[in-house]
């Protein structure tokens, strides 16, 4: 698993997880802290709805969504931290390579 | 129709209006948008079923801008987008003269708020044909959403006529033209075409007046207005928010609610 | 109200006058009790000893036929058996790879649909009806006795307070009784010991026993057929230790409530007692 | 194109134990841009950073990726490194191999890639980074402290002398704390308000410390150095400045049988009361609760009695907005009650009793004044069962941790005890002894050898009365397990520790991170035990995990000198780590087109509205502009405008791109 840190959940645009996919990951884990506990007061709220309208677009254009994991994860839980990334890669690793997906970037020019 | 190419004759004899901005019969039966600059050039405006572009698309173009106040024979779509475009600051209340055309009635609007009472007045109903559709790619499993859109998609080669065919896309330097970085491949290959559309699609999330034009612009006959409007649509049923409803801007995306409910997040 | 029943072995045994004076109480109270078909043993105290997938493939293949049977909720008035059904029915829930290895043990699928409840949940939820029932008040002073499976462990059966449970005392409150304020609700009687080791019960349920009358209390009320049989069977035991001759009756949470909605006591099983319920006919029973 | 330096550290054993560093150096160096890639054992030590300046001078470098820990730890230290060799300090990205990577991974060809990934991904954000430079921030000198405890009051005793200004908010009607509830104080057994009074009449008369008791803090908004704080006063239904304090209308209110929070319920109060007598402010409160005019508009006798007449039945709440700079938490803990204890009979036994109540029983000023006499029936107990980890250490009460001060004062009340009780037998039930403060052993040595107070080390697995006795059962784990009973007249719980009511609610207010347990998270551990993550906030005492009196004393200096220095400068400097909207040349000014949709998103209202002006004074169109002194740097807006037109520095779109696209 391969990490980009970022100030804020507030800060992730829903466009860097589509690159992750263009750069062909086969699974993204889209973290930060609890609500009521950012650190900036609302960014993880903003990041909240954007979530929900992007899992749902992601969903209606047929996009894996086992494939993304959203979790708010604080900088205190270490153990869950680690507990939720073995998960998900397990999970990830169990649906195998995201061949769908790879096609559509196999067929572009990069 | 005498009704509102009279109200136009006046507005524009007595100066008050630059220009009167309808529709126009196109070739065959298609209606294309027709700017009265004379009185003379009024007799050419028609008001049918035919006429469904949103012409609020052309309100915030530079060259109308400076053209001074116009008159927009505005269906509901085009109302709606204008209520909006002014909530999101890019039309002056009061900078139009709204001819508000409601199956048949007219009433002209001149200030937002009016415009905001006056839409209040009928709910916006989604028509029967893309509530259908919606409700077959609703029904698809994730399997065949994909299939379905790769073949759809595969057709794109990047026009951009939905986009600029739609009022609530005027922004002068639009991401997709952005190169520094370059979120968006440009090429229409597989890639290109999907992320493409799926950003469309996230930035009229909330902001998506329902015209349906998009869809209609598209050369290649892509049902693209399902992606925004379902969108749309999501949005209001997640937060109860709608665009083109209020004028002061009550955009989903950037207001949050602490207790938003959702059941994805772990 | 309709539920499912599964008397388990002590109520047709040792215990007959449980089940006697539950299903005599129920009836009066319109309840209709369905007794699950061909039911087995739950396993007791000694499956789970000798064989961990034994122990809970006996109670998965009760809870299995309850299903078939169409019984959504199940009431096991001994607290072993509610004990077992409910440890069972956790432990597949919690591993769930255990599943397939049960169902093919016992035959028939198992979804674990079943609710399990004890004799305590069903009066409490007819509470209301008892005390408009009660036509002859209990009016005695009684030492409520949960015993341990009734209450432990907490996050299993998951049951009023595991410490100082309170659902017994309200319901003989309800039929005119007082319950006195006794700290030994949940001390051991001596449970199993009842056959290999009469002494140490002798001493456990001794103490029960004398701290119970010295707080007042006209009779014990326990809802657990092991209990009973350790304060009632053994009391000979229990009067030699503790060098005194104590006549209390033990009596089961059904047989008060019976005697309060006016059932006949031989109805009620109260002759089976070996300490007579010696104030059963002062207690206002029409004869 | 770009001359990046990379630098890997060993960090000790650290990564080294499972990422071949060596290798990892080599593989950077055919990386397109690094021109110098090198390991060291230690790059934070002296040495490490001086290699890595002389590389900056030698090599030319333009740019710095550090490869070792956690930016969290040693970002500063580099980039003020990097920034002595003369090159901009952000143009010096660290790449955490230890956390993302050498820690979580087995030593292995993977693990060494990965980290060669890490740096990869590094290197291509620095080939994106531009020199940024401190944003400078005006500082409002004056501090605000949270809590009126021993801790609060030492914290601002400290800032007054260091010559600010301190804002000191405490919620109940007098500072003072627990420690004014305390009888006396181990390990030196001085009375607890004879050292306490004094500082805090100290506090009450410093020209620099204002007092708001009978307050809370109800709205923090702004951030370091620019706080604005709205208080809200609660009205005490007197006029302060008129009240002289005399206590008449305490003396003749008919109202007596209410039950005293100071007392811990053992005494009873008026309905107009001072919590105790050496209180400061020396002011009374009306419990509008209780007070019988508030409940059925009669009785006014102390609106009657009053020489200045000074009482207000219809005063109000105030809300009080103050500019603050920097903010101490000082909020203290409460003890668990014994209602939480079923074993122990759900609190309805009256002789069980909390450590607090057995201080109030001790105490000259306590409801017996200072008399052993047993709160049920007022006899002198002649027995007392002492129970240490009571709820303290028992994952059931959810409590796993230790509370770390029962100990001492489990052993202080038993020799109080024996001191006024000499015929009384004492028993302590603990499991170990925890006294690891200076005299502190000693001084639990004294209470069992003097004092022949007798320590069994076992727990009480149930405690039941009978016949007006406590009959505490227990086991003797030193001699074999053997079950041990005691007829007690009166026990004594060392209740847990656990975090004040409603500091989860005020963390949230002030936007500070909290354990699992509610105790405010400090910054770090060992480094930064007085700082929170949020800065300009600072901690002191038992609000951050339980602390005993010295401690809390220690950090509150502590807390105080980090103020102190935080004010000792006009301006502060603020990581550059901001937002900016793009402007470019005429005529098109910014891409930003005005929509002001960002302006919802920014929860520090950091957005304005710029109107860009022709010659003639027209306004040709209205552009956002981010303050750079209110913007925290969380991206929000960024990640919300559609047409990019708002970028984060440090972490701008195209760095963020790069990183993704070389993952």
């Amino acid at each position: 698993m391969r990490v980009l840190r970022v100030p804020c959940t507030g800060r992730i645009d829903y466009m860097m997880v589509l690159k992750a996919l263009h750069k062909g990951a086969d699974g993204v884990i889209v973290s930060g802290c609890h609500p009521n506990d950012c650190h900036y007061t609302s960014g993880n709220y903003h990041a909240r709805r954007r979530w929900m309208v992007f899992k749902k677009m992601m969903e209606v254009m047929g996009v894996d969504m086992r494939r993304i994991t959203f979790s708010w994860v604080s900088a205190a839980e270490g153990a869950r931290w680690a507990q939720l990334v073995n998960e998900v890669t397990d999970q990830v690793r169990a649906l195998g390579p995201y061949t769908e997906f790879r096609q559509v970037i196999g067929a572009g020019i990069e | 129709m005498e009704a509102v190419i009279q109200r136009a004759k006046e507005l524009l004899e007595q100066g008050e209006v630059k220009a009167v901005l309808g529709y126009a019969k196109g070739t065959g039966s298609a209606r294309r948008p027709h700017f009265a600059r004379q009185a003379g050039q009024l007799d050419k405006l028609v008001m049918d079923e035919a006429c469904v572009q949103n012409l609020a698309v052309y309100v915030t173009k530079h060259e109308v801008k400076k053209l001074g106040k116009v008159a927009v024979v505005a269906l509901p779509v085009t109302q709606r987008a204008i209520l909006q475009l002014m909530a999101e600051r890019q039309l002056r209340d009061g900078s139009l003269a709204i001819l508000a055309v409601d199956d048949g009635a007219v009433k002209e609007l001149d200030s937002a708020s009016a415009l905001e009472e006056h839409l209040a007045l009928k709910a916006q109903v989604l028509n029967a044909k893309d509530k259908a559709s919606l409700a077959d790619l609703e029904a698809m499993d994730q399997g065949q959403r994909w299939a379905y859109w790769q073949k759809e998609l595969s057709r794109c080669m990047k026009c951009y006529a939905c986009r600029n065919t739609c009022p609530m896309c005027y922004c002068d330097h639009c991401t997709m033209d952005c190169n520094r970085p370059q979120w968006v491949p440009v090429a229409s290959h597989g890639i290109g075409n999907l992320e493409y559309h799926m950003v469309r699609t996230m930035h009229l999330a909330g902001r998506c007046v329902e015209c349906g034009d998009c869809g209609r612009a598209c050369p290649v006959g892509i049902p693209v207005h399902l992606l925004t409007i379902g969108a749309e649509e999501t949005v209001h049923e997640l937060f109860g928010q709608r665009a083109g409803h209020k004028a002061k801007l009550d955009y989903a995306l950037s207001t949050f609610k602490t207790d938003d409910k959702e059941s994805f997040i772990r | 109200m309709r539920i499912g029943y599964y008397p388990g072995c002590s109520l047709l045994g040792s215990s007959r006058e449980f089940d006697e004076s539950a299903r005599a109480v129920l009836k009066a109270l319109g309840v209709e009790l369905v007794e699950v078909p061909d039911w087995n043993c739950c396993g007791a105290s000694s499956a789970h000893i000798l064989n961990h997938e034994l122990s809970i493939a006996l109670p998965a293949r009760i809870l299995a036929l309850a299903e078939q049977a169409g019984i959504s909720e199940i009431l096991a008035p001994c607290a072993a058996c509610s004990n077992r059904l409910l440890s069972a029915q956790q432990e597949l829930e919690k591993h769930p790879e255990l599943l397939p290895g049960i169902e093919k043990a016992i035959g028939m699928p198992y979804k674990g649909s079943v609710k399990i409840v004890n004799i305590l949940e069903v009066l409490d939820r007819l509470k209301v009806l008892i005390s408009v029932l009660t036509t002859a008040p209990f009016r005695k002073k009684v030492a409520s006795y949960y015993g341990c499976l009734l209450v432990r462990p907490p996050r299993v059966v998951n049951f009023d307070r595991p410490e100082d449970p309170q659902s017994m005392d309200l319901l003989l409150k309800a039929v005119g009784a007082t319950p006195v304020e006794w700290p030994f609700k949940t001390e051991c009687c001596g449970a199993a010991f009842s056959v290999t080791r009469t002494d140490i019960v002798a001493k456990l349920s001794g103490k029960l026993v004398q701290d119970a009358v010295k707080r007042g209390a006209d009779a014990i009320v326990v809802a657990c057929p092991m209990c009973h049989s350790n304060l009632d069977l053994r009391r000979a035991e229990i009067n030699e230790y503790l060098q005194k001759e104590y006549a209390v009756p033990a009596m089961f949470i059904t047989q008060v409530v019976g005697l309060a909605l006016g059932l006949d006591p031989k109805a009620l099983g109260l002759h089976r007692h070996l300490v007579p319920v010696a104030f059963a006919e002062t207690a206002g029973v029409q004869s | 194109m770009s001359r990046i330096g990379v630098f890997t550290c060993h960090c000790g054993e650290n990564i080294g134990a499972t990422v071949d560093c060596v290798k990892v150096a080599e593989m950077c160096k055919d990386i397109p841009g690094v021109v110098h890639s090198v390991e060291y054992k230690y790059m934070c030590s002296d040495p490490g950073q001086r290699q890595m300046q002389e590389a900056i001078k030698e090599h030319k470098l333009d740019g710095v990726v550090v490869a070792a820990c956690s930016p969290r730890m040693h970002e500063p230290t580099f980039r003020r490194a990097a920034g002595d060799a003369g090159i901009n300090p952000y143009m010096c990205e660290m790449a955490n191999l230890r956390e993302h990577c050498s820690w979580v991974h087995e030593k292995g060809e993977a693990t060494t890639q990965k980290a060669a990934d890490l740096i990869r991904v590094l290197v291509e954000k620095v080939k994106h980074n531009e020199p940024l430079h401190p944003i400078k921030v005006p500082v409002t000198r004056t501090a605000m402290v949270i809590g009126g405890g021993v801790g609060g009051i030492q914290v601002a005793l400290d800032i007054a002398n260091g010559g600010h200004k301190v804002v000191l908010v405490e919620k109940s009607p007098s500072i003072g704390g627990h420690m004014s509830q305390l009888s006396e104080t181990f390990p030196t057994l001085d009375c607890s308000q004879c050292i306490l009074t004094p500082r805090m009449v100290e506090a009450a008369q410093h020209p620099n410390i204002t007092l708001m008791t009978y307050s809370e803090v109800e709205k923090v908004d702004g951030f370091i150095g620019n706080f604005k704080v709205t208080v809200r006063k609660k009205a005490r239904k007197l006029d302060e400045h008129l009240c002289t304090g005399c206590g008449l209308c305490i003396q003749k209110c008919p109202n007596k049988k209410i039950s005293d929070e100071f007392n811990e319920g053992l005494g009873t109060r008026t309905a107009i009361y001072v919590p105790f007598p050496q209180a400061v402010p020396n002011k009374p409160v009306i419990d509008t609760l209780n007070c019988t005019y508030y409940k059925t508009g009669k009785c006014k006798v102390c609106e009657k009695m009053c020489p200045t007449n000074a009482i207000r039945f219809d005063q109000e709440d105030e809300l009080v907005t103050l500019d603050i700079g920097a903010i101490v938490l000082a909020t203290g803990f409460k003890l668990m009650k014994t209602d939480a204890f079923p074993e122990y009979g759900y609190g309805k036994h009256k002789d069980i009793i909390d450590g607090m109540q057995f201080e109030r029983l001790a105490s000259a000023s306590g409801p017996t004044s200072g008399v052993m006499k047993r709160p049920s029936d007022g006899r002198s107990p002649e027995t007392v069962v002492f129970i240490a980890c009571s709820g303290s250490r028992d994952r059931a009460k959810g409590v796993p941790y230790c509370s770390k001060i029962c100990c001492m004062y489990t052993a202080k009340h038993a020799m109080l005890y024996k001191h006024k009780v000499h015929s009384g037998k004492a028993y302590v039930f603990y499991m170990d002894i925890r006294a690891a403060g200076k005299d502190y052993d000693e001084f639990v040595r004294r209470a069992i050898e003097e004092d022949e107070v007798k320590y069994i080390r076992g727990r009480v697995s149930k405690i039941y009365e009978e016949d007006g006795k406590l009959i505490v059962m227990g086991a003797d784990t030193l001699m074999g397990g053997e079950p041990v009973v005691i007829k007690a007249d009166m026990v004594v719980l060392a209740t847990a520790v656990q975090s004040n009511d409603r500091s989860e609610e005020l963390a949230q207010t002030l936007h500070v991170s909290y354990d699992s347990y509610g105790f405010f998270a400090e910054a770090h551990p060992k480094l930064r035990p007085v700082e929170t993550n949020t800065a300009g906030i600072f901690l002191a005492g038992a609000c951050q995990a339980p602390r005993d009196i010295p401690e809390t004393v220690a950090q509150a200096s502590g807390a105080a000198a980090k103020v102190v220095g935080l004010f000792s400068n006009e301006e502060l400097t603020r990581e550059p780590i901001v937002a900016v909207v793009n402007r470019q040349a005429a005529p098109v000014y910014s891409t930003c087109v005005g929509c002001f949709i960002c302006q919802g998103a920014c929860p520090y209202q950091a957005i304005e509205q710029e109107e860009i002006m022709a010659r003639s004074g027209e306004v040709i169109m209205t552009l956002a502009r981010i303050n750079p002194g209110l913007c925290q740097g969380c991206g929000t807006c960024v990640a919300t405008c559609r047409t990019k037109a708002i970028d984060l520095q440090g972490f701008s779109n195209e760095q963020l791109y790069a990183e993704l696209m070389t993952l």
